[in-house]
């Protein structure tokens, strides 16, 4: 069964130095103030895994707690590049980070493989690309009954995996609804697993499009109102487009950056 | 007729290309402007499907993510990240995916990786594959759109994010990639198709106003072109009004 | 797009003798008066695949419609035997029936390869027991990545696949909800598809646990209400566990089966 | 103190093996009654899991089937067949399965296929495998509930449709199957565990009034026994009430 935690009490729990943590949330319901915590705790050397980087892991790649980055699209949606991850690339500031690349379908089946207690993942995907010369993750595989050649990716088993949900109820059953993304595989595939939503009621009500990831799945639940912005919550508040564009200058230069993290992630109020 | 910018004559093309009642995977920018075009003009029944899982999206407006509320609020199913590439792309349901690229080869191959260096130390680093390579990959046919640069129009990619004819004719198959690949190139020049014998692109169109030098000058190789040189018609006043009113009113 | 056509028409057009045909719906909607218009049509060899034969394939048995069943469990849920199945493996009556015989996991995933467009899927299954000395459709394969030894099963790809649900649109699309079982996966997985529907609505309104089939992934759609009797359709009408318990004693005798047959589906109206 | 049936003791021995919290795959028949007198007796915690996709389902009456509506409506969450196979099962995420069997080996592996005659020209054919190769594999551990006859506790199975400790101590692990295996073996005459050295089925307990000759005689092989024979509980009145309110109820 899920404890219902604080989010600083939650992350120092589940995440430590080192791990390979999962935060997930395609465009929307992305646990931004968990990984914004992740930056106050200070916790480094994190292998990173997500599909779509976005703010949130430039964040946490600026603020130098990524060791490595695997991941299947890095940019700003609509606005244009991640400035810290490409920092980080291109100039290895404030570290070098390790890559693992991969295509959305390559990852989505990697948490698949992950969720389903599999070794690997079969798909038709990669073959021509230059994407297989860069990683060991990347094999082909030949079927038993037609010869025909696929590609395999191994399963991923995040130590951690944090994602934000609109609610839970008091025994911390999580319901999602909207844009669902991989966030059920990225929970199950991980050792441990911590969810913030928007509100703890204390039943949930059946509705319509919405998942459910029972108590015994999920280690811990905390509740943290807005913590998907600037992204959003499907029912509780918009995205913020403008602070994808902010985000744009303030990443492009490395004082601005270090300012705001002084400002509004260190010197911030802790969310829960 | 109104006067009309490159970009719009893209977008309007692009439309153009899309039929009635086939299904198209599209990603944010102006593949889904494109898209969105075609519903209101001639292909109300145009089936959008986003990588965020929204099959059947109708939004009233462009959005500005793939994974926008207003997507997943007008879909016929919202269904899984996992799903949309696994029941939905791979078996190659998808009519026609639209795809951009920062660079892109004679072949119709795509680079969204890196620039510059090496991979592992590249002078300018892209976001990477997202969906494009399985999209690429298995979608009947493929829409690519691009300006025409000869930083865009490389002779060699500085890496294959996805695969168009890899190396020419037949190496589609060679490689068990199931859709036809790109079929249509839209730039801001002009049209590009496969020549169905080498699948080289060959430049088919010119948009109004453009001289076949000004597309050469902007390819990074010997541009082929076809033997009979199409011109592009020009948007009419509906297309450009269409157009202009929805991106008016997703300011 | 999905046609709209009588049950009749729909099943005259996609069915074809030696079809492969799954019917599917776990406990909750059977498709079972479009299993009574197969016999009615005396469509015959077909190969029949479905998770759990249950009623509407001991019909279609008994009936001598089928060549052959690739299947994971087959009794009358609650009940006991399938008479008619059973006389035709013990005894080959009416006619010898080949069987191939899974795992419910073995089966489901069959589908959902299938539904992939994948030639084969990966499971943790049948290891140790006598199932694969008996097909050749369960084969041992090894992960590219940690050596551990796997099992494969091919992907089931029917040409036409039969399922019932709650509603569907006047464009086609299909909703149903409650016990969705492996429908999705059986008509992704399928050439060609018809759904019978409990009634076509002008618009479908969103629904907790709802899944839809956008219309473009069918290819008729039938109204037939009550078309999955004596099975359920949830929020329509219940299981009718008379009618499993009364078809044990039908089934059990070839001559009450026979008059039957002929009372209530050779001799009945056509349901639309 | 009632009297009471060997069908209700099994049932009751059953239920006092679930343990609160945890969770468990439920076929239909007794591992059903047996999960849900359990979730109205010490385990009201228990997580009910059916393999028509209902997970935390916590039914008022007995289902009749495993894809009964009132599974559905009760559940946290209705998911797929294959889910509930893939994520759920498979993982090991489950702890205990519960099946049955027509007919049991010494080492607790399992045949609910054909009996008699051979697999082609069986003498009985049996409804098959279902979900319990799966759930004999992956669940943390696994409880059989057989009524004890020779004709069910044979020396020698006609087909293995799931495995227990297959030919002994060990062999689970040498097959790689992740889960304990059957830990617990409830009949209508006792209860017997597998030795921890030999994995064989080894009788530990007798339900009240049941003689050791009598489970011997009713036990196609030579059966052993623990060295302390242990005796059932006979059901408590509260117990008894709660059965049959809850089978009267469902009738």
């Amino acid at each position: 069964m899920a404890d219902i935690v604080s989010l600083r009490e939650g992350l120092a729990e589940l995440v430590s130095d080192g791990d390979l943590v999962a935060m997930e949330g395609f465009t929307h319901l992305i646990p931004v103030a968990a990984g914004q915590e992740l930056i106050r705790q200070r916790r480094k050397d994190l292998t990173l895994a997500r599909m779509t980087p976005d703010i949130v892991y430039d964040q946490l790649i600026g603020a130098g707690c990524a060791r490595k980055l695997i991941f299947s699209w890095g940019g700003n949606p609509g606005v244009g590049s991640l400035h810290r991850f490409r920092d980080a690339v291109e100039h290895g500031w404030p570290a070098p980070l390790e890559i693992e690349e991969h295509s959305h379908a390559g990852m989505a089946n990697r948490y698949v493989a992950g969720a389903a207690g599999l070794p690997f993942a079969v798909l038709r995907g990669y073959v021509g690309t230059d994407l297989p010369k860069h990683t060991e993750n990347i094999k082909p595989i030949e079927c038993p009954f037609t010869g025909e050649q696929l590609t395999a990716v191994p399963a991923l088993n995040p130590d951690v995996t944090v994602v934000h949900a609109q609610r839970a109820d008091s025994h911390g059953n999580v319901q999602l609804w909207g844009i669902t993304g991989v966030q059920k595989e990225a929970v199950l595939a991980a050792k441990r697993s911590l969810v913030t939503v928007e509100e703890v009621v204390p039943e949930l009500t059946p509705r319509a499009g919405a998942i459910v990831l029972p108590s015994w799945a999920v280690t811990a639940v905390a509740e943290v109102p807005g913590g998907a912005r600037p992204s959003y919550a499907q029912d509780y508040y918009e995205r913020a487009n403008t602070s994808y564009q902010e985000w744009d200058a303030i990443s492009r230069d490395r004082e601005r950056f270090q300012e705001w993290l002084a400002d509004q992630v260190y010197g911030a109020e802790v969310k829960s | 007729m109104s006067s009309y910018t490159a970009e719009e004559m893209m977008s309007i093309a692009a439309a153009r290309a899309l039929t009635e009642g086939s299904s198209c995977f599209v990603g944010i920018g102006l593949p889904s402007t494109a898209a969105n075009v075609a519903r209101r003009m001639h292909a109300p029944g145009l089936v959008l499907i986003y990588e965020s899982g929204c099959l059947g999206a109708k939004p009233d407006l462009l959005p500005l993510s793939i994974g926008d509320g207003m997507l997943a609020e007008t879909a016929d199913s919202v269904v899984s990240v996992p799903e949309v590439f696994n029941y939905w792309l791979q078996p190659g349901r998808i009519d026609v995916g639209f795809l951009g690229a920062a660079q892109l080869d004679r072949f119709g191959n795509i680079n969204t990786t890196v620039v510059g260096g090496d991979y592992t130390d590249p002078k300018v680093r892209l976001p990477g594959a997202g969906g494009a390579p399985e999209i690429a990959a298995s979608c009947k046919e493929v829409f690519l759109v691009v300006r025409q640069s000869t930083r865009a129009f490389v002779a060699e990619l500085d890496f294959i994010t996805s695969v168009g004819h890899g190396s020419g004719a037949g190496d589609r198959h060679r490689l068990g990639l199931p859709g036809a690949g790109p079929t249509l190139v839209i730039t801001d020049l002009g049209i590009l198709r496969p020549d169905p014998r080498t699948a080289e692109l060959t430049l088919t169109q010119l948009h109004p106003g453009v001289t076949l030098d000004e597309a050469r000058a902007a390819t990074g190789w010997e541009l082929a072109v076809a033997e009979e040189l199409g011109r592009t018609e020009a948007p009419s006043d509906r297309e450009l009004t269409v157009l202009r009113e929805l991106t008016a009113a997703s300011q």
